[in-house]
């Protein structure tokens, strides 16, 4: 556990980056601070491993005052990844992510068989190991930069806006690894974002800051989205409240209808048989293709053939928000549900997704 | 603007500033805008590279200016081999000058020695446009100089006596004396000394006699008038062959410069300038440290030449 | 040691100073001259950038001594020598800079011009030569510190200003005068420098910390 | 001027120009002499000065205005003062020497550290390296080639430099220009300015063989990458 008691931290310029700062940050859990820039979250997030040691007040890591630990012993036992992977530009990848075990003496067998371990629970190929950083993609060095930080499998880790360089779409997909070596490894982890979705996504716990070294709220993602603690936190977090809540519940417990499927290789005729209106396509082993409307299919050929409008299948881990998006974007108004293994398994209507919505709503709202 | 015609613009530009430092320049410089016409304007006393000739310097252009003629002075211009042509080209009008050496350099095969014949034999040889005005008394000679202890240890008496020992002994002057007939030239020639070494100095400078004091040189060119040899009790080697001719202090002049007020000035000096007053002179600069210009204009005021 | 000495001759001093400034300042001002347009050319023409950055970069590892000495035959031991010798020096600085600051101009604001209908001399003239100006200043102010420096060197040739202190001094086994010369140089140098830098500051207000 | 370079041309190719106790080989190794010693010294002086500057951020303004101070130093007067006071020894043309390349080294290594990334620093520190590994573990091999480059613009400077030490009886390819010019013989300065030139050049390409094998691979291939 990490835990501020009346901290403090004025710099030689005169700024207060944060003003008397008590938090206490659960073990175990992503804590994520997020605050527009200038807001001290970055410095509260560099005091834990004492970048940046505090004016006044107590830091503590599992109890101990950091400040009575040696920065450089406290900094190995703590994983650290900032934004643009701070990776060496003169190490290889393999080397990059051997730093610390090598600073803690480890034999060289074992460095090297934690480096292939490190590869392969990032995503990683193992032959990238050789590679140098700027050899890779941004993704890619922002993965290496995760692995050197579980390099010597600390409790903690600190992410500095780790996935502020990279593009939304490697964005998405990063913090969707995050969350499921999250749920592998159980680690603290300190996060710092400017991006309030970013930090719903991710957050067992959100602080939000202001400007001036303020800490606003601590809170669950719903609790803050149902009950921000004042205007500014209401204005921080848009307009879009009500959705954001969405994307915090699942879609297991909606109702699944079952539809009518036919496999992109079966013939328009047959398929003409199959059905009036639209028709959900499938793929030869079940995945879901598209819808596709009787009336226009080739006088010809087969189902393929007739350009399905493409509809994704959502897993029951799927939130309610990608549902609802999903039925908008749909010809007929349905979400496409999947099983594990990404066979349809059947359809939502809006109204199901919506009941499941208001039964959340009440649930977070009324403690 | 089209670009052909910027390139154009660009390298006219170019040529002209050119032009103009190399020549819009001149003007800034008040010595050299006026050389080689007229006679009674500006005139410029240049000196070699050792202190005697920078005090002879500011002699000149002390009697010069007592008589009106706007004189300044460009001291510590290098040696001989530098100057001379500098003279020609009018960067300078004037320079104090030794017989002997001159000649040699203007006629290498030259065998004069003595003061009056050596005089007779520079007019011939001098480039064109320049020439020698009467000389001094003051005589201030190349000498070759070795420590007491290296004339005790050799047996060196006169030049004569180093053709045994040559072999054995470095030898120190100013790079010029390389190629020079007073120097290693002469020296082998007239009397059939070789060295071990030659270690490229000064001309009678600070360095030339460090190096011998230290023993990095054990025969030493300096110069007559130097007051260090008797101070250290340094042995000056007889030069019985007269392998070094006769060396009195003469102004070479550039012919256009050399007025009458000129060569008036110039000969009154002559008359008060002795070998020992000279003698005197340097020591002043090079042992007291004070100064060639104020040295050499309290010197004209205590002889009466300027007021 | 005879500290007199400086007092007895702070006018010649004052003269020397002033002479050295002036040696400098032509040559500066001369290289300049001429290597803005030499940068020009070799931005514009990749070809001349090679041969120009080529030669000046050769010229840098010629003795300054040797340059001066070299071009006896040609101007003699005059003002003139000093002062084409520093300039070719200054050349090696200035032109390297020019073409430095030239390629430093972003290539969006050299389109932008393009776009609103700048000709190439307009946007040489009033985009990319003010622009060029933070590096090619910085290239003055190397130059003109180092002219300083070298001056001392033309002592040799007899137009070193404050570096015949050095030959006196040396003549004359007698330090006060070549003290008196290494810090006066110094000191005309720091001020040339921060000149430079005032002057800098004035031409390119766009450079300044907005606060 | 034609007649010059046939002049240089034939001083060049005398054949006893090449060998003895005054021959452009003894003359090379003076010059090598002078110019590699001061410049080792330099660097032994400057490389931690500027480490120590671009590793604590301190002295900035101090690196900086050294080399402005350096640059405005007269050789000249520096040589002689220290032969005023030491006499005829080669004292004053290595104290020159060094003074000379000192600043040029102290201004690029700081340089050199202070363009490493600033995010890289911070994941080093961040790291748990202390200050000592993130300095020679992350901070100078990142800042090699600049540091190269102040060594390989020192040894330039320093070379030409040399010559000075002829001026004070000594060897080197400089006893070639001051004799030349005592002796007014201008192809015997040609000849030594030559000699002078090649042999800067020389040391500068022999240089950035080192400066290359030295430079880590990671980081060649980065700016050989950025530069395309």
């Amino acid at each position: 556990m990490i835990s501020f008691e009346a901290v403090n931290k004025k710099f030689a310029d005169g700024t207060t980056a944060v003003r008397e700062l008590d938090m206490e940050i659960p073990e175990g859990q992503l804590t994520v601070l997020v605050g527009s820039s200038g807001c001290g979250k970055t410095t509260t997030l560099r005091m834990i491993n004492r970048m940046i040691d505090a004016t006044s007040g107590k830091v503590r890591v599992d109890g101990r005052d950091v400040r009575d630990v040696n920065a450089s012993t406290l900094r190995r036992n703590i994983g650290y990844v900032i934004q643009q992977s701070g990776l060496f530009p003169h190490r290889t990848i393999g080397d990059n992510i051997a730093t610390v075990p090598r600073l803690l003496g480890w034999d060289r067998k074992r460095v090297r068989d934690r480096v292939v371990e490190l590869l392969d629970t990032v995503g990683l190929a193992r032959d990238l190991a050789g590679k140098y950083p700027h050899q890779l993609s941004g993704g890619q060095q922002q993965r290496v930069g995760v692995a050197r930080a579980l390099a010597a499998d600390p409790p903690i880790l600190l992410m500095d806006e780790p996935f502020g360089a990279v593009d939304p779409v490697v964005r998405t997909l990063l913090q969707d690894e995050l969350l499921r070596l999250q749920d592998e490894l159980h680690k603290t982890i300190v996060f710092v974002t400017h991006d309030i979705d970013e930090a719903v996504k991710l957050g067992d716990r959100i602080a939000i800051f202001k400007t001036g070294g303020h800490l606003v709220q601590f809170s669950t993602p719903a609790e803050l989205l149902t009950h921000p603690a004042d205007d500014f936190v209401a204005d921080f977090l848009g307009a879009e409240r009500g959705l954001k809540l969405l994307s915090l519940t699942s879609l297991a417990d909606v109702p699944i209808e079952p539809v009518t499927t036919v496999t992109e290789s079966t013939s328009v005729a047959e398929a003409r048989r199959a059905g009036d209106g639209w028709i959900l396509a499938v793929t030869d082993n079940g995945r879901p293709r598209g819808w596709v409307h009787v009336d226009h299919l080739p006088a010809d050929g087969v189902l393929a053939d007739a350009e399905p409008i493409v509809a994704a299948g959502l897993t029951a881990n799927a939130s309610l928000l990608a549902a609802l998006d999903a039925t908008v974007s749909s010809p007929v108004g349905l979400a496409v549900r999947v099983d594990e293994d990404g066979c349809v398994a059947g359809v939502s209507s809006p109204q199901q997704i919506n009941e499941r919505a208001a039964r959340f709503r009440a649930e977070v709202l009324v403690p | 603007m089209k670009p052909r015609l910027v390139t154009a613009g660009i390298l006219t530009s170019v040529a002209l500033v050119m032009t103009a430092c190399s020549g819009g320049v001149t003007s800034l410089d008040p010595q050299s805008s006026q050389s080689g016409t007229a006679s009674e304007g500006a005139l410029t006393v240049g000196t070699a590279n050792f202190s005697e000739n920078v005090i002879l310097g500011h002699l000149y252009a002390g009697v010069l200016k007592a008589k009106g003629v706007d004189a300044s002075v460009k001291a510590n211009l290098g040696s001989r081999e530098i100057i001379v042509p500098a003279l020609q080209q009018g960067d300078i009008d004037v320079l104090p000058e030794y017989q002997g050496s001159l000649l040699q350099f203007l006629d290498k095969n030259a065998k004069q020695s003595a003061a009056e014949e050596v005089q007779q034999a520079l007019g011939p040889v001098l480039p064109k446009g320049l020439k020698v005005l009467p000389y001094a008394p003051a005589e201030n000679k190349d000498v070759y100089v070795v420590t007491k202890e290296t004339a005790d240890k050799y047996g060196l008496k006169t030049l004569d006596d180093l053709k045994a020992h040559g072999a054995e002994l470095v030898f120190g002057g100013p790079a010029e004396d390389k190629t020079r007939f007073v120097g290693l030239v002469g020296l082998k020639e007239v009397y059939g000394v070789e060295f071990k070494e030659f270690k490229a100095l000064d001309a009678g400078g600070p360095l030339t006699r460090g190096a011998l004091e230290g023993g990095d040189i054990q025969v030493a060119n300096l110069f007559s008038t130097d007051v260090n040899i008797g101070n250290n009790g340094w042995v000056v080697l007889e030069d019985p062959k007269k392998l070094v001719p006769a060396q009195h202090v003469v102004p070479l002049i550039n012919e256009s410069k050399a007025s009458p007020t000129v060569i008036a000035a110039l000969a009154a000096l002559n008359d008060k300038l002795t070998t020992e007053e000279l003698t005197k002179l340097d020591s002043r600069v090079d042992n007291d440290k004070e100064d060639p210009d104020s040295v050499a204009e309290a010197w004209l005021k205590e002889q009466g030449l300027t007021s | 040691m005879r500290w007199s000495w400086i007092s007895d001759h702070a006018g010649e001093l004052a003269m020397t100073t002033l002479e050295h400034s002036a040696i400098a300042a032509v040559a500066v001002l001369c290289g300049l001259v001429l290597a803005l347009p030499l940068g020009v050319l070799a931005v514009r023409f990749p070809l001349l950038k090679g041969a120009v950055l080529g030669i000046s970069g050769v010229l840098f590892t010629i003795p300054s001594l040797a340059l001066f000495i070299l071009l006896l035959p040609f101007t003699g031991l005059s003002y003139e020598t000093a002062v084409l010798g520093l300039t070719v020096y200054t050349l090696v600085v200035l032109v390297r800079n020019t073409v430095e600051g030239l390629a430093s101009v972003p290539p969006n604001v050299r389109e932008a011009a393009r776009a609103m209908g700048y000709g190439g001399t307009r946007t040489l003239l009033t985009v990319e030569l003010p622009l060029a100006l933070p590096v090619i200043m910085a290239g003055v102010r190397v130059a003109t510190v180092m002219t300083i420096s070298l001056v001392s060197v033309a002592g040799f040739i007899g137009h070193g200003a404050l570096g015949q202190l050095f030959i006196d001094g040396f003549q004359r086994d007698f330090a006060v005068p070549v003290i008196a010369g290494v810090v006066i140089t110094l000191m005309l140098a720091l001020v040339a420098d921060l000149l430079l830098v005032v002057t800098q500051h004035a031409l390119t207000p766009w450079t300044r910390r907005g606060r | 001027m034609g007649e010059l370079i046939a002049e240089v041309l034939r001083w060049f190719a005398d054949g006893t120009r090449w060998s003895g106790p005054e021959g452009v080989v003894q003359r090379l190794f003076e010059h090598l002499q002078y110019s590699l010693l001061s410049t080792v010294v330099a660097v032994l002086i400057a490389l931690p000065i500027g480490l120590l500057i671009g590793h604590t951020g301190k002295g900035a303004f101090f690196a900086i205005n050294l080399a402005s101070f350096g640059r405005a130093l007269p050789t000249v007067g520096v040589v002689i003062l220290v032969f005023l006071v030491s006499g005829l020894n080669l004292w004053p043309v290595y104290v020159a020497l060094v003074v000379l390349a000192i600043p040029v080294i102290v201004t690029n290594t700081y340089a050199g550290m202070a363009a490493v990334d600033h995010d890289v620093r911070d994941a080093a520190r961040g790291t748990g390296l202390n200050g000592w590994q993130v300095l020679f573990q992350i901070e100078l091999p990142l800042a090699v080639p600049l540091i190269m480059n102040g060594v390989r613009l020192a040894v330039v400077q320093v070379v030409a430099t040399a010559t000075i030490a002829a001026y004070i009886s000594f060897g080197g390819f400089g006893r070639y220009v001051f004799d030349g010019f005592a002796q007014n013989d201008l192809a015997q300065v040609f000849g030594g300015a030559v000699l002078i030139a090649v042999l800067a050049i020389a040391l500068d390409l022999a240089l950035s063989g080192l400066q290359r094998a030295l430079t880590p691979r990671g980081l060649a291939l980065q700016r050989r990458r950025s530069n395309r």
